[in-house]
């Protein structure tokens, strides 16, 4: 029987060595996986590469796990950190590397790493010092910037509802990045907020169909990263 | 909107979100950065609708909802909680972006730090040294947008001008934006540069060239 | 009010003119926008471009436009018709052309020209007669073909439940081309088995958002292809 | 399965699809191709749980419904009419073909035209001047799968040989079958060319190098 399920989160992210590339779902706090991101602090894997939209708030979640200085590149489209300088005080000390990337090409080369796609045109940039250095390809008479493929060895990811197999719903606007990120992974580890029997999810409502999820981990009560920072909280 | 009394000079912020929310066609999809052009929501003239897309992932988006009611997992892309109205979806990042790259949202309203009287835009960064370069989705929204509309003041805090013949900051995007909503008046960016549509109350036209760095050409008789 | 519901399948597209791209959902009869093609046949517009994944059955639907000379040129992975000699016996007459596109090469093609990629590279054809003359380029140690993406004038699109907005849903398999093609047509016309009141879609379930439908028009009990072949039934 | 009585000779269609099925993996993800692959399905270790694709949208594909069941929108690649079992998901064509050439999809059965010595593939066209060309999805298949199998009778029903040194097909893909299941024996693609791994009953060696166009390498020694 296909059981993906996994008892703990620590368990869930045991396998990540240091210089893993790790892609964290989630748009600020909307869909980011805090239970995992902690487990993988407790964990204590360095050297990591991130690609996440964001450098995440406070000191909690993402920003706690580059405020540890377990991630020595962030690839992201806007690293300014809400009510954190985790991420900028670091980076002016040159101890974490940045790619900047504009969200929907972020989006479009994650969705390629997954689909077999290893690089692709895009009109965004063009014209634009984020261009530099790259190939310009005119194709109707406009021009046209190649991006690559981004893969990773692990996405951690966080959903509403899975069951045992791997399929994925998620919450509103928490969708954001997870379900890109999970066909883009050769690792796939979901934390769900739920985990329910298989056929307990309607096929036609499936988001993230299971071939591309490895574990899953309940995770029932999940922080809420904007509460923490309010209330002052630091995971390190 | 009475924007005639003689007292005051200038447009508010409110003011030129309803002006650029006025030059909406009904029906549009219509993506809105953060800061003043969020206030265009509000603005909807009553016989037109207008449906919200924001690049998070959620079409329909609806108004913040009243205090108590915010879901952390219901934001928009400024990370501001907002609502789904009656017909709304959402979707995946990868899919937000093949509405806005594919040319599929109408109008698009951002803030500027300089737009140039050839319509590129720079709203992303200063490209001072120590600045820490971020980037969100601006660039997809310009290169794949139908329509560019800036709102923003017509010179920063200290007097200088945004509106300028060649922008110094590092571009956004290039001949992108269409026309500026400032607090000084409407500018049209055509083939010879830009053009005053409409004066703000109390603003002569010659206070609005002294406050571009660019030529400007008068209001067009029709 | 936004309003996209016409009255009839011949006012839906009427506006189509000789010459068009048109993109036609379904995969067999699966998802085959049936009344639309009718209604097109009713029509009359000749030279049309197209892309469907197959090339129809019987003398019904894409088949029985095809047979009405009304197609120039077809773009599809598999042009064998079931029980229907018509576009191979058009085909061999040199009155209809074909550009043949891997299955998945199609499919992204057409993603790829809803989503603003003018191009993109894949493995899929490499060292094969269908990449002759195509740009091959080595990436990371493989090589790849560049394929471009694919737009057309028109789509027509048949769903199961469509709002007065253009959001749509499917019915199992006759998802399959549906869903991009409505990103990738300057109008994309829609039949729907029923139109429901705007709300009654649960926004986490809509697979077509309303931003990319243009048309929509109820077609309640929709002809079963496979029945009409199986009746002897020829349209044109 | 009981293949080694003494008065048959080779395998039948079943039993090449059922030793297929004993070489894919516990818990794989599977794509069969039409005609005898489609049999594997019905082969399945008691042991094993293995999860069917089919490339129309459908991932936990299901037997035929019973007679009277069918569904028009339900079907296969090949188009004809299956079931979705419980913790199924169906997606559209886009999504599909991301697992296919993602390389998520374990294992493809496909069948063939002719096999060469270094696992090229032709299956999609005789290359014939009047023959329609119609690849469907099989070039994707055998560009993005891990794993292809080929299930094939040895020799074409006028006894021309299948297994070849090298295709006169025009080729679905280069270097991509690993295993051949023919009616004779199941033959490894490796790197020093074509090696018998087994012998249907009945069959010697001499006879499958008799009805092969290419160096045949004996069952390895363990």
């Amino acid at each position: 029987m296909i059981d993906k399920r996994i008892k703990t989160v620590a368990e869930a992210i045991a396998d990540i060595t240091d210089g893993s590339v790790v892609m964290i779902g989630g748009f600020g706090e909307a869909g980011s996986p805090s239970e995992l991101i902690h487990a993988l602090i407790d964990h204590g894997a360095k050297d990591l590469t991130v690609i996440n939209n964001n450098t995440g708030n406070g000191e909690v979640g993402l920003a706690a796990l580059i405020g540890n200085e377990q991630v020595s590149k962030m690839i992201c489209s806007y690293p300014r950190s809400s009510h954190s300088k985790v991420f900028p005080t670091l980076y002016r000390a040159g101890k974490i590397a940045l790619e900047i990337v504009p969200q929907g090409t972020l989006a479009e080369r994650i969705r390629a790493g997954g689909a077999g796609i290893p690089a692709f045109y895009t009109a965004t940039t063009v014209d634009t010092p984020l261009a530099d250095g790259k190939e310009i390809r005119n194709i109707d008479g406009r021009d046209y910037v190649l991006e690559y493929g981004l893969k990773a060895d692990f996405a951690l990811i966080k959903c509403e509802k899975a069951d045992r197999l791997g399929n994925l719903i998620y919450n509103k606007t928490a969708r954001n990045f997870n379900p890109i990120m999970c066909t883009a992974a050769n690792t796939t580890i979901v934390q769900a907020r739920k985990i329910v029997a298989v056929g307990d999810l309607d096929p036609e409502i499936v988001v993230t169909p299971n071939v591309y999820v490895d574990r899953v981990v309940e995770v029932a009560n999940p922080v809420i990263e904007s509460q923490l920072v309010e209330e002052g909280v630091c995971y390190i | 909107m009475n924007t005639e009394n003689s007292k005051v000079k200038g447009w508010t912020r409110e003011q030129m979100a309803e002006l650029a929310a006025m030059d909406i066609p009904d029906g549009s999809y219509v993506n809105l950065g953060i800061g003043i052009p969020e206030l265009v929501a509000k603005f909807v003239p009553e016989d037109r609708e207008f449906i919200y897309h924001t690049e998070n992932g959620l079409l329909g988006m609806g108004p913040a909802p009243e205090p108590g009611q915010e879901d952390s997992e219901l934001i928009n892309a400024g990370k501001k909680a907002v609502t789904a109205l009656p017909g709304a979806s959402f979707f995946h990042h990868g899919d937000s972006f093949t509405m806005i790259r594919g040319g599929h949202i109408d109008v698009c309203v951002l803030g500027a730090m300089q737009i140039s009287q050839e319509g590129d835009l720079a709203n992303w960064s200063t490209g001072a040294p120590d600045a820490i370069p971020a980037v969100g989705g601006a660039m997809d929204l310009v290169a794949g947008v139908k329509t560019i509309f800036v709102i923003s003041q017509h010179t920063t805090k200290n007097g200088v001008a945004k509106l300028v013949e060649k922008c110094s900051y590092p571009l956004t995007g290039k001949k992108v934006v269409t026309r500026v909503f400032s607090d000084l008046a409407i500018i049209d960016v055509t083939p010879e540069g830009f053009r005053v549509r409409r004066l703000a109350p109390g603003i002569t036209f010659e206070e609005v060239c002294e406050k571009t760095d660019a030529p400007l050409l008068p209001i067009k008789a029709y």
